[in-house]
């Protein structure tokens, strides 16, 4: 089997992917309460609900709260909805300036070569050694906390994950006899760069999005969890850094600290999904078994 | 009596089309001590004929139908157990890029005392001098036992390959492409150290080939495959001169000679059916300048011709003007 | 062949190094050429020869590190960027591996048009060259491949789309590099006819390079044989192959598979391998494996001297027969 | 071997160069007075003068740069606000508690993940396989520090088995690091955070692991071992575990290297007293000397670590390591 074929066959099939189907799914059931939190969530999340005039904490499961509330007796599901607004923006800002930074530097990388690709590579060697969450957590300190820090995290560090493949495959498609032909055909460089190549490795750009936006995800929690992240913003991180500063563990609350670590677990894991479903299609050979 | 006699044999690939009949229904006999030539266009079926007789199929792959009658044993009905038992030992393999049939991370010496020490049953000491030996026979240096496959150029990767497909003195080796991606002058080389080692080890050689002088220049006899079938087989000064079937008339004239500027090149116009759906008739004749509606309808059966050749052909009986007819590029140009 | 017409492209004492581990080492040795139009050389040797590096430099797909290529009348030995380009239009590569040579997501009709436009032909000549092009390759009729893409063409199919996109710009010289080996044996034919009549009814020049001297003698009246990056022989094909004079091109003949049952198989001329062979300094680089190397042969690195009219042959032994 | 070894090394100290530079910059371009991030107002005027001069922090910006890289080569990192000790000091403390935890977490995992990984490849399909890649999946989309609650809720806070934080029960003293090793009480502490950070790591070896087994078993050699009648296990264990163990023994050192800073959230779940947890203690508490010592230990050991892993692979890799002879 010729390799065109096999990939042209493996595009078909990711859409018909089981893992790929389920990944999309989470991603359109996170996107919804995102974009409708106002209509779906049945509280206001910041608001002090209270029973009679005492303050309606740590209320168990109930018709009134599926979740229950928490200790500052505010409703857990409304917080997990509205958390989704934030996770979303996050992941897609942060994902969108990974896979934009990296893909644009790996196929400048791997196709130009010689000192361009020595000075990028260098850049890349460089980030690699910086630990991540600790060099987030000291931005975050030195600055002011918050989403913007973790983007920017994100965004400056992650990138050498992404350049490095789409470089790997830059350079694996240059050696294709028809980039050389582009050449012989009269292409200018930034025309063999931008309409030969940049469409091949877009799939596999986007798949490492898709991975991209459960790291700046874990990222934002981390951060939250760990108390530099926006007070005055509902994520799931900063949920989980409440309850775990108010006890919640000690007490048992599962419903407060359960459910926003499980959001953000289904939220990552569908990237995994996602990009393993398109596994397939980075390694032809192993769906030709 | 042929060391291996193949009946009837249907290798099918499962595929999202459904079964795809990479060998259809095929005949070919192998007799002990010569060399026999396999030859046709990729995707006839000829290397999946090679690893069907060894009984290592792409996992998708299996054999629907036949049978493989080697050393006087049906070899098909016979337990896994014993068909792993046979293999390496009665029948081996020489694979076309030796660099990938190789393990990357293991000196020779190691992948050679493996198959001496486990399938062989020779001790440590034995199975060196032994590995020495073979190195010696195939025209390596002993010396270059302790190096990693890519320390090798393509030509003395072969040789080990040969080494390691005779270590076991099989009766029978299939070499698949063994000389496709060398250099002329490596390619001659290979194949006179295969003819030798044949000559003196009394071998039975499956050689497969696209190569038609790659056939004349090693083998004794050769079998056309075309689309899943032996269209036919004989002795190779037979075939070669007084060939029966028009593909393998076609093919005698496909490429050219260096002795002889003269040569008209004949290009065979078109391309082979898909074997999803094989046609009903003769496989060839969507492609053959003499196809009537006979081919097209009927499929033509294997028919033995003079002396020791096979064909399968409806024109059989024409065959010498056909040849005339054949030479002539206008003839094939009417398919286009 | 008439001796008076102006070569189409010439180069002279071209050179290709590179470091590996620190040595310095040549790809390409004192490589000199021409071709004029209407005219077919081949180059032929085993791989890591320097042919294709050869092939490449002479279409400025690689620089020089020495030596000169003057073609069409300029010299291109150093262009760069847009004049390189416009030159490009005139000098055209063949592929070898047509299931590679196309960009798979482009359509056929897409990858024809890619030179058109690159090159500013106007867009209301595109449809007329199309259709000329693809008759010319026999890809008839024109509309009914137009839309397809790669994956859906044989072997033999994309080869002559590969050489209908070298034809379009109207080229002055095509370059095949080994243009039917990745072929079905069937199918060779086809493309080989091809070329050669558009040699022939365009008047172009060509080279080609393959390891097959069969084929290089089916299409080239002249023939270049290359060892380890120098030219070691050079002459009329027929000729050449006739009565080698270099022992390395005896070698390389005797060793050309035919397709007879009455051929010569004595063992060929030659010793050792291509890895016993000598990496630097002077001296003949075929000395460790010629049958006939003599002392001056480890000292002395022969030159290039004509034997016969049109032949020349790079060995110090005297009549070389 | 030996050249590509002297070059990573030459590569490994220009990175470390820049990185404690970066380091440097950063510490210096935050808003407010440089020079009172670094002294206390707590210390005492004789302290205070001390640092001072010590750190140069009344010279300018290229002399501070210089007694900084200095200081650092002699290992003098400052000296920390709350505590009172120096920066040096307290890594040392809480770094063999990082390494500890890092270690035990990582070899559990990679052995669990080899195996699994591998056993996984030899099964393929079938629900087995259904069940075990999504949630080998799930196991590394998880926040670590959410699985670490989820274990502290139900296995200390419910269940009481397990303490619910730091290195040693109350009132307990060890003398030194040695003695706390072989104390059953460190250890039943180790224990959760462990088996939390080792249920995060096994996925990635787990997968990588499967992955590489599954393309090398569709490599030719291993065709050719099967024709060749060796036993399964010669060649699942000879030849694909070989050839596959390549990228996973990198993907150890690697993660040996991320690891040590990544154990900052669970360090801080479990109040292990491990360098990550001292991070963000100092950053909590603006102590600018010890954040700074803390990160780059953490930075370090990473940028050493992924050296390690580029040579390592080298090393175990004979088409890298032995050239070929041509």
């Amino acid at each position: 089997m010729l390799p065109w074929t096999r990939g042209c066959r493996s595009v078909r099939s990711v859409r018909l992917d089981p893992y790929a189907t389920v990944g999309f799914t989470i991603y359109t059931a996170i996107a919804a309460m995102a974009v409708f939190a106002r209509q779906l969530a049945p509280y206001d999340p910041k608001a002090i609900l209270k029973v009679g005039n005492r303050i309606a904490r740590y209320l168990p499961l109930s018709p009134e709260h599926w979740l229950g509330t928490n200790s500052s007796g505010r409703d857990v599901l409304s917080q997990l909805i509205w958390g989704a607004r934030s996770a979303l923006e996050v992941g897609l800002t942060a994902a969108f300036a990974v896979v934009a930074i990296g893909t644009l530097l790996g196929l400048v990388a791997g196709y130009l070569g010689g000192w361009a690709d020595r000075v990028i590579t260098w850049f890349a060697d460089i980030v690699l050694g910086l630990p991540f969450l600790p060099f987030m957590l000291i931005l975050a300190a030195l600055t002011r906390p918050g989403a913007g820090v973790v983007i920017f995290t994100v965004a400056a560090l992650l990138w050498p994950n992404t350049a490095r493949v789409i470089r790997a495959q830059v350079l694996s498609l240059r050696e294709r006899a028809w980039v050389e032909a582009a050449r012989v055909t009269g292409c200018s460089t930034a025309r063999i760069m931008f309409v030969h190549l940049l469409p091949q490795v877009l799939p596999l750009a986007a798949l490492y999005g898709s991975v991209a936006i459960g790291w700046a995800i874990l990222a934002e929690a981390s951060a939250s969890f760990l108390g530099f992240g926006d007070p005055e913003i509902i994520s799931w991180g900063g949920m989980l850094q409440e309850s775990y500063a108010n006890q919640a563990l000690s007490r048992g609350a599962w419903n407060w600290f359960a459910p926003p670590g499980a959001a953000i677990m289904a939220m990552v894991l569908a990237g995994f999904l996602i990009s393993r479903g398109s596994e397939k299609l980075l390694f032809p050979k192993l769906a030709d078994q | 009596m042929s060391l291996l006699s193949i009946r009837g044999l249907t290798v099918t690939y499962a595929t999202g089309a459904g079964p795809l009949r990479a060998v259809d229904a095929l005949d070919l006999e192998v007799p002990a001590g010569s060399i026999t030539g396999l030859v046709g266009e990729s995707g006839c079926g000829k290397s999946t004929l090679g690893r069907a007789l060894m009984g290592v199929l792409p996992d998708r792959g299996r054999i629907a139908a036949g049978q493989i009658v080697f050393e006087g044993r049906d070899i098909l009905a016979e337990s896994e157990r014993a068909r792993r038992a046979l293999r390496w030992r009665r029948m081996a393999f020489i694979p076309q890029t030796a660099m990938n049939a190789l393990d990357p991370v293991q000196r020779l010496s190691a992948q050679m005392a493996e198959v001496l020490i486990e399938r062989g049953g020779l001790g440590r000491a034995e199975a060196a001098a032994q590995a020495a030996a073979l190195f010696r026979l195939v025209g390596l240096d002993p010396a270059r036992l302790s190096a990693y496959p890519h320390q090798f150029s393509g030509g003395m990767r072969q040789r080990a390959s040969i080494a390691l497909a005779l270590a076991l003195s099989p009766s029978l080796v299939i070499a698949d492409e063994p000389v496709t991606a060398l250099d002329v002058i490596v390619q001659r080389q290979i194949l006179d150290v295969l003819r030798e080692l044949q000559a003196r080890l009394n071998l039975a050689m499956i050689l497969v080939t696209h190569d038609m002088a790659v056939v004349a220049y090693a083998c004794d006899r050769v079998a056309v495959m075309y689309a899943g079938q032996v269209v036919e087989a004989g002795p190779v000064a037979e075939v070669l001169e007084r060939p029966l079937h028009p593909y393998t008339m076609g093919l005698t004239h496909a490429f050219p000679d260096v002795h002889d500027s003269a040569m008209a090149l004949v290009p065979i116009e078109g391309s082979p059916p898909s074997l999803l759906n094989p046609p009903a008739g003769c496989r060839f004749a969507a492609r053959c300048p003499f196809a009537d509606p006979r081919c097209v309808a009927e499929p033509p059966p294997v028919r033995p011709f003079g002396q020791d050749h096979l064909v399968a052909c409806w024109h059989a009986e024409q065959a010498p003007a056909l040849r005339v007819r054949a030479a002539d590029p206008q003839t094939w140009a009417a398919i286009a | 062949m008439t001796a008076r017409v102006t070569p189409l492209l010439q180069a002279t004492g071209l050179e290709k190094t590179f470091r590996s581990r620190g040595r310095i080492v040549h790809a390409v040795a004192d490589v000199s050429l021409s071709v004029s139009p209407g005219e077919a050389l081949g180059i032929v040797g085993e791989s890591g020869c320097g042919k294709t590096t050869t092939a490449r430099m002479l279409l400025r797909l690689e620089e020089p590190s020495a030596g000169r290529i003057v073609f069409d009348g300029t010299d291109i030995t150093h262009l760069h960027g847009s004049a390189l380009r416009s030159t490009r239009a005139r000098a055209q590569l063949v592929f070898q591996n047509p299931f590679d040579a196309l960009n798979p997501r482009f359509s056929i009709r897409r990858s024809l048009t890619e030179p058109l436009r690159n090159f500013g032909v106007p867009a209301s000549e595109h449809r007329d060259r199309i259709d000329a092009v693809l008759r010319r390759v026999r890809l008839t009729p024109p509309e009914a491949w137009l839309d397809r893409k790669p994956h859906e063409l044989s072997g033999g199919q994309l080869q002559r789309v590969v050489l209908a996109r070298a034809l379009i710009p109207g080229p002055r010289l095509i370059v095949a590099d080994e243009p039917v080996s990745m072929l079905d044996v069937s199918v060779r034919a086809g493309i080989l006819n091809v070329l050669r009549e558009a040699r022939d009814s365009l008047g172009l020049a060509a080279i080609y390079i393959s390891h097959d001297l069969a084929l290089i003698r089916y299409v080239c009246e002249r023939t270049m044989v290359m060892y380890l990056g120098r030219v070691v022989e050079e002459g009329p094909t027929a000729e050449l192959i006739a009565t080698p004079a270099h022992p390395y091109t005896r070698a390389l003949v005797a060793a050309v598979p035919v397709a007879r049952v009455d051929q010569d198989r004595a063992a060929l001329p030659i010793r050792g391998n291509l890895s016993d062979t000598p990496t630097a300094g002077a001296g003949c680089p075929f000395r460790d494996r010629c049958p006939h190397a003599m002392a001056r042969c480890a000292t002395e690195t022969p030159l290039l001297r004509g034997i016969a009219p049109g032949r020349r042959v790079a060995c110090h032994l005297e009549g070389a027969l | 071997m030996l050249r590509l070894a002297a070059g990573r090394l030459g590569h490994l100290v220009l990175v470390l160069w820049v990185v404690t530079t970066l380091t440097f910059v950063l510490f210096r371009l935050m808003p407010g007075d440089p020079t009172l991030n670094f002294l206390s107002p707590s210390f005492s005027q004789e302290t205070r003068a001390a640092l001072l001069k010590g750190f140069g922090l009344d010279r300018s910006l290229w002399e501070q740069y210089l007694i900084y890289m200095g200081n650092l080569l002699r290992g003098e990192l400052g000296q920390s606000f709350l505590q009172g000790k120096s920066v040096a000091a307290l890594l040392g403390e809480a770094l063999p508690n990082t390494v500890i935890l890092t270690l035990v977490s990582l070899t559990a995992a990679y052995a669990f993940g080899i195996v699994a990984g591998a056993f996984l490849a030899f099964r393929r399909g079938g629900v087995v396989e259904a069940l075990a890649i999504p949630t080998t999946l799930a196991t590394r989309a998880a926040p670590e520090f959410w699985l670490g609650m989820l274990l502290l809720a139900g296995l200390a806070f419910q269940a009481g088995w397990f303490p619910t934080g730091g290195a040693l029960s109350p009132g307990k003293e060890m003398g030194s690091f040695s003695e706390s090793l072989i104390s059953a009480d460190y250890w039943w502490h180790l224990a959760l955070p462990a088996l939390t950070l080792m249920l995060f790591l096994q996925g990635l070896p787990l997968l990588l692991m499967r992955a590489t087994m599954l393309e090398v078993l569709n490599d030719e050699f291993i065709v050719m071992a099967r024709m060749k009648g060796l036993s399964r296990w010669s060649i699942v264990m000879r030849h694909a575990a070989r050839n596959a163990l390549l990228p996973v023994v990198t993907a150890f050192a690697l993660g040996l290297g991320a690891s040590i800073g990544g154990n900052v959230v669970v360090e801080t779940v479990f109040a292990w007293p491990g360098i990550g947890r001292l991070l963000v203690q100092a950053v909590q508490s603006a102590d600018y000397p010890l954040a700074q010592g803390a990160f780059l230990l953490i930075a370090a050991v990473l940028v050493v670590m992924n050296t390690v892993a580029d040579l390592a692979y080298a090393a175990l890799d004979p088409r890298v390591s032995v050239g070929a002879k041509r």
